[in-house]
C-alpha cells in the first residue's frame, strides 16, 4: 500500500477527501462557528495554525511515540499549540476571540487534527505532513466558508456583515440556531453526495 | 485481579531495567515539562496585552455612559479608577466592579458593571450612574447569548436609550406596548423575559449599590 | 523575579502531574496487561490491513485472529494474494498449500419468466422485505431478485440478470457476503474442486405437484438423480451434492444423472469453459455504456 | 434548600435545557458516527459520561487547588521564594487547556485497558470508537465550563464547588446519552425508510438531528420558571436573581 506523498496528501485533503464532507471529521467546530462568516474564517485560520504546528511537532518525533501513550502525547501537543493559539487571538485580535469564545479550546478535541497526526503524522516525514495539514486544513475552512455562508445570508441577510439581502428579508432566525446548523449541513452534505454521484466519484460518503 | 505481574513482553523491553513505567513515559514527562514552561513564557509575554485588551473593552465604554459633560469639562481627560465593592443586603453578599470616573478631579459619575441570569444565559451589563448616584445616565450589554433576533435585541442602542434618565432609587418596570411612563421600560416583542431579565439585573445592583455610592460621592466631592 | 517562578511552578506542576499520569498508566498497562498472541500482531502486520472483507471477515485483524486461534486456511486474503499467503504460513509454521476456494452457488435457477404466480409487488425494492410478504411469488424458497446480494458484493461479482442471481466468478472471490446478504439463504459456499462443478439449481422442498404449480424449472423431487449416481442424496423433494465424495475426473454418472433430470435442475457452474467463450467468439461485446447522466437515482434504489 | 434547587437546576439544565449536543454542539462526531444501534450508543454513552465524571472530578480539583488566579497550593508553593504579596499574584491559569486533555486522555486509556482485561466484549464492540471518546469535545466542554465557574466568577460566593462539577458532568453525561439514543433509535428506523440514495447514512442523520435539536428547544427558559417556583417565597423578597445564579451551564 503506497504511503502517498506530499503532493498527494495536500490535493487531497481539499476536495476529495474533505475531512468535513467526506471524513465527518470536526463536525462539532463546523456546526458551531459558522453562524456567521467572520468566526468560520478565523476558525479555519486557528485550525491551519494549529494543525501545521501539530503535524510538524507530531512528525519530528514519531520514532519515540510508545504504543500504549500515544494518545496522551499527541493531544499534549495539540493542547499546547491551541493554548498559544487562543492567547494570540486573545491578545491581538480580542473581538474575535471573544466572539468565537468557547469554540477555540475545542479545537483541541477536533477530530481532524488528532486523526491527521495519527493518520499521516504518526507515520511519514515532516515535509508530507505539513503538506497534508495545509490541505487538510483547506479543505475544512471551505467547508466551514460554505456552510457559514448558506446560514449567515438566510439567518441575517448579510455576509461578513454587510447587508446583501434586502432589509425587508424576514431574517430566518432559525438558520443561526442549533437546529438550522444540523439541517443546513444535512442538506449541504446530501448535495455534495448528489453532485459527486452525478460526476461518477467513487461510491458516496 | 491477579497479583502476579507479568512482564510486559508487547513492549519490546530490550533493557529489562528499563522496564518501570516511568522510563517508557519519559517522552511524555519531556513534553509535559516543556510546553508547561513554554505556555507560562507565552502567559507572561503575552498576559498584559490581554488584560489590557480586557480592561479596555470595558473602559471604552465608560464615557459613552456617563452623563454628557457640558462645556469645558467635555474635552477633558477622564480618569477611571475602578475597585470591587462587597455589598451585603438581606443575608446575600455580592461583590460589585465599580468604575469611578473624574474629570479634572470633579467626579463625573460611576459605573457599575454587573451581571444575572438572562433568558438563556448569563448578561453582563454596564450601568452608568449620574455623581450622586441618583439618575441612569447609561447602560451598554458587555456579554450576552440571549437569542438572536429576538432576545438579542437588549444589546441594540434604541432599546438601551429607553435607561438613560430614568431615577436610580425607583425601581424600574418593564410595560409592554409603549407608553413608558417615569420608571417604565418598554419591552421588546417576543422577548420579555430578556427585556424583564436585564431590567431585574439593573434593579438590584442599583438597590444594591446606590446608597453606598452616593455617600462616597458625597464624601469625595471637594 | 517573579517571571522565573511562574515559569518554574508551571513547569513543576505539569511534571508531578505528567509523573502521576505516566506511572498510572504505566501500571495499568502491566497490570491490565492482557497476554496478547504476539503472532496475531505479526499476522496482522503480514496483511495489508484493507479491510476489504475479501476474506469473508470483517477486517483483517479478525482474520490473524482466526488465523491464529482457529486454524482458518492461510491462503484466503485475496488482495494480499500469494505474498500473502507465504508471509501467513512462515508466521504460522504451516506449508502454503493452496486449499480449497470456496465460491458462491445459487440454488435457483427461475428467471422472471420461469415463476408462475408472481403477484405485482410496489412494496420496498429489496430482497429483505419483499421476504416478509407471502404471495410476491408463487415459489416461497427461490430467488426474489431484488438484488439485496448485488448490493452485498464489494467485488461487483454478483448480478440480478433477468429476475435471477447469478454470479460472475471471474470476478468473484469468494468472500461470503451475498451468502450473507440473501434473505432466502439460497446461496451456499461449495469447495470449488474444479473450474466447473455441478450444483443443484434448486431450494424448494415442497412435492413436485406443488413445485409445478408456482415454477417451470424447479425440482419435482423425482429422484432421477439418486438412482443415476450416488452423489445425489434426495431428503424432502431435493437432491443435495455430497461434495466432499465429489471427484471432478471421474463424473460419469454425475453427468448422467444431469441429462436424466427431467427438469434440468442439475447444472454446470464456475468460470466460462472453453467452449462458451468460443461461441461467444466472434460476438462484439457491446462496451459498457455509463450513463452520462441520470436525471434521478436509478429506478431500481428509489421507485417514485 | 436553595443549594439543592441549586444542584438541581444545574442537574437539569445539563441533561434537557442545554443539553450538550442539541445546545452546545459538542460531542457531534460520536453522535453521527456512533449512532448505528441503540445498545453500541448507550454503551457509548456510559462511558462518555464515566469518562467525564473522572474527567470532571479531576479538572475541579486541579483548578480550584493549583490553576485559578490565587489558588492555595500556587500561593503556598509561591511563597517558598517570594514575598506573600507577590505570591499570591502567581496565576496558571494558562495551563488550564492542557492539565484538562491531559486529564481526559490519560483517563480514557486507563478506562480503554480496564475494558480490554476485564470486560473484553464489550471492549471489542467499541472497536474504533474507544480512543474516539477523547476527541469528545462534550467531554472538554464540561471540563471548560466547570472552569468557567471556576475561573471567570469575580463573586467567591457564586463559585462552584465539587458537587455542583461532579453534578453538571454526570447529567452532562445523562444528556448526550439520551440524545445519542434518541437519534440511534431513529436511525435504525431510518434504515428501512426509502432515503434518496445522496442522503442516506449521515446527511438524513443530520437533519433528523435539526428536527431534534427544534424539539430540545423547546426545553429554553423552563429553568427559569423552575427556579422560581422551587425556591421558597421567603428567599424571594430578599434576593431577586443572585449576582450569579449558578444554574444553566454559561459558556465562558
Amino acid at each position: 500500500m503506497s504511503t502517498p506523498s506530499a503532493a498527494q496528501r495536500f490535493v487531497r485533503g481539499i476536495l476529495p477527501e474533505n475531512p468535513v464532507y467526506r471524513q465527518m471529521l470536526g463536525l462539532c467546530a463546523t456546526l458551531a462557528v459558522t453562524n456567521n462568516l467572520k468566526s468560520a474564517v478565523t476558525m479555519g485560520a486557528a485550525v491551519l495554525f494549529v494543525l501545521v504546528c501539530a503535524n510538524l511537532m507530531v512528525s519530528l518525533i514519531r520514532h519515540w511515540l510508545t504504543p500504549h501513550l500515544r494518545i496522551v502525547i499527541f493531544t499534549l501537543t495539540i493542547a499546547t499549540f491551541v493554548t498559544v493559539a487562543d492567547r494570540l487571538l486573545a491578545a491581538f485580535l480580542y473581538p474575535m476571540s471573544k466572539a468565537l469564545g468557547p469554540y477555540i479550546p475545542l479545537i483541541i478535541v477536533n477530530c481532524i487534527i488528532i486523526c491527521r497526526c495519527e493518520v499521516c503524522a504518526a507515520k511519514q516525514g515532516p515535509l508530507t505532513a505539513v503538506a497534508d495539514a495545509l490541505g487538510q486544513s483547506l479543505g475544512f475552512a471551505l467547508a466551514l466558508v460554505s456552510l457559514a455562508a448558506v446560514r449567515e445570508i438566510l439567518g441575517t441577510g448579510m455576509w461578513f456583515g454587510f447587508r446583501v439581502l434586502p432589509a425587508a428579508w424576514p431574517d430566518w432566525v432559525i438558520m443561526v440556531l442549533p437546529p438550522g446548523a444540523f439541517l443546513t449541513f444535512g442538506l449541504l452534505l446530501g448535495l455534495a453526495n448528489w453532485i459527486s454521484a452525478r460526476r461518477g466519484g467513487k461510491e458516496e460518503a | 485481579m491477579n497479583a502476579a505481574v507479568m512482564t510486559t513482553d508487547t513492549m519490546p523491553a530490550k533493557r529489562p531495567w528499563r522496564d518501570n513505567a516511568l522510563f517508557q513515559g519519559w517522552l511524555v514527562l519531556l513534553l509535559a515539562v516543556v510546553f508547561g514552561a513554554l505556555l507560562a513564557g507565552v502567559q507572561t509575554a503575552l498576559g498584559p496585552t490581554i488584560a489590557a485588551n480586557k480592561r479596555n473593552e470595558t473602559l471604552s465604554q465608560v464615557p459613552a455612559l456617563l452623563a454628557p459633560a457640558s462645556g469645558a469639562a467635555a474635552t477633558a481627560k477622564l480618569e477611571i479608577d475602578t475597585r470591587m465593592l462587597p455589598v451585603s443586603r438581606g443575608g446575600r453578599t455580592a461583590v460589585y466592579r465599580v468604575h469611578r470616573a473624574r474629570r479634572d478631579g470633579q467626579l463625573a459619575g460611576w459605573v457599575v458593571q454587573t451581571a444575572g441570569q438572562g433568558y438563556a444565559d448569563r448578561i453582563e451589563v454596564l450601568v452608568g450612574l449620574s455623581p450622586e448616584a441618583d439618575v441612569i445616565t447609561g447602560l451598554f450589554v458587555l456579554d450576552q447569548k440571549e437569542t438572536p433576533g429576538l432576545g438579542a435585541k437588549i444589546a441594540t442602542a434604541p432599546w438601551r436609550r429607553q435607561f438613560v434618565g430614568k431615577p436610580a432609587a425607583a425601581p424600574l418596570e418593564v410595560v409592554k406596548g409603549g407608553g413608558a411612563g417615569a420608571n417604565q421600560i418598554d419591552a421588546i416583542t417576543g422577548a420579555t423575559i430578556s427585556s424583564r431579565a436585564v431590567v431585574a439585573i439593573v434593579n438590584r445592583a442599583l438597590a444594591d449599590v446606590s446608597s453606598q455610592l452616593a455617600a462616597d460621592a458625597g464624601k469625595a466631592a471637594p | 523575579m517573579i517571571i522565573w517562578v511562574t515559569i518554574g511552578l508551571s513547569a513543576a506542576a505539569m511534571g508531578t502531574l505528567a509523573v502521576f499520569f505516566t506511572s498510572v498508566l504505566g501500571w495499568a498497562n502491566r497490570a491490565f496487561h492482557v497476554p496478547v498472541d504476539p503472532r496475531i500482531e505479526a499476522c496482522a502486520e503480514a496483511l495489508p490491513g484493507a479491510n476489504c472483507g475479501g476474506c469473508g471477515f470483517v477486517g483483517c485483524r479478525e482474520y490473524a485472529a482466526a488465523v491464529v486461534c482457529d486454524a482458518e486456511p492461510v491462503d484466503r486474503c485475496v488482495v494480499g494474494g500469494q505474498s500473502c499467503t507465504e508471509a501467513l504460513a512462515a508466521i504460522m509454521g504451516v506449508d502454503p498449500t493452496p486449499s480449497l476456494p470456496y465460491r458462491p452457488v445459487v440454488h435457483c435457477g427461475a428467471h422472471t419468466a420461469d415463476r408462475l404466480l408472481r403477484a405485482p409487488y410496489h412494496g420496498e425494492p429489496t430482497c429483505a422485505a419483499a421476504n416478509l410478504v407471502t404471495g410476491v411469488q408463487g415459489c416461497t424458497y427461490g430467488c426474489l431478485g431484488f438484488g439485496d446480494c448485488q448490493r452485498a458484493c464489494p467485488f461487483d461479482a454478483i448480478h440480478v440478470i433477468d429476475g435471477l442471481a447469478t454470479v460472475d466468478y471471474t470476478r468473484c472471490v469468494g468472500c461470503g457476503a451475498c451468502a450473507r446478504a440473501c434473505p432466502r439463504n439460497i446461496i451456499t459456499m461449495a469447495p470449488f474442486k474444479a473450474e466447473r462443478i455441478l450444483a443443484v439449481a434448486c431450494s424448494n422442498k415442497d412435492s413436485g405437484k406443488d413445485v409445478r404449480r408456482v415454477c417451470e424449472v424447479g425440482c419435482i423431487g423425482c429422484k432421477a438423480c439418486q438412482r443415476a449416481c450416488s452423489l445425489f442424496t434426495v431428503q424432502d423433494n431435493l437432491p443435495s451434492i455430497d461434495y466432499d465424495a465429489y471427484c471432478p475426473d471421474d463424473l460419469g454418472d454425475a453427468i448422467r444423472a444431469m441429462e436424466k433430470c427431467p427438469r434440468h435442475c442439475i447444472v454446470a457452474v464456475g468460470k466460462p469453459s472453453a467452449k462458451d467463450l468460443a461461441a461467444l467468439g466472434d460476438e462484439q461485446l457491446p462496451d459498457v455504456v455509463a450513463p452520462d447522466f441520470k436525471t434521478t437515482v436509478d429506478d431500481t434504489e428509489w421507485r417514485g | 434548600m436553595t443549594y439543592f434547587v441549586d444542584i438541581l437546576l444545574i442537574a437539569l439544565g445539563a441533561a434537557l435545557i442545554n443539553n450538550f449536543v442539541f445546545y452546545y454542539f459538542v460531542g457531534i462526531c460520536p453522535f453521527i458516527g456512533v449512532s448505528r444501534r441503540v445498545e453500541m450508543a448507550f454503551g457509548m454513552g456510559c462511558a462518555v459520561t464515566f469518562v467525564m465524571t473522572i474527567a470532571a472530578a479531576i479538572s475541579w480539583t486541579m483548578t480550584r487547588f493549583v490553576l485559578m488566579p490565587g489558588a492555595p497550593l500556587t500561593r503556598w508553593a509561591a511563597g517558598l521564594w517570594l514575598d506573600p504579596q507577590a505570591a499570591a499574584g502567581v496565576d496558571l491559569s494558562i495551563l488550564s487547556y492542557i492539565v484538562y486533555i491531559f486529564a481526559i486522555a490519560a483517563s480514557v486509556q486507563f478506562v480503554e485497558m480496564y475494558l480490554r482485561r476485564f470486560l473484553p466484549l464489550l471492549y471489542r464492540s467499541f472497536g474504533v470508537f474507544l480512543p474516539l471518546i477523547t476527541t469528545n469535545c462534550a467531554i472538554l466542554f464540561a471540563c471548560l465550563t466547570i472552569m468557567s465557574r471556576l475561573v471567570g466568577v469575580d463573586d467567591p460566593a457564586a463559585r462552584w464547588d465539587l458537587a455542583q462539577a461532579l453534578a453538571l458532568a454526570l447529567f452532562g453525561g445523562v444528556g448526550f446519552t439520551l440524545a445519542i439514543v434518541i437519534m440511534a433509535g431513529i436511525r435504525e428506523e431510518l434504515e428501512a425508510c426509502d432515503v434518496p440514495a445522496p442522503f442516506r447514512g449521515v446527511p438524513i442523520a443530520l437533519v433528523v438531528g435539526g428536527i431534534l435539536a427544534m424539539a430540545f428547544m423547546g426545553f429554553t427558559g423552563v429553568d427559569n420558571g423552575l427556579k422560581t417556583a422551587l425556591t421558597p417565597p421567603a428567599a424571594i423578597v430578599a434576593q431577586a436573581p443572585q449576582a450569579d445564579s449558578g444554574n444553566g451551564a454559561s459558556t465562558p
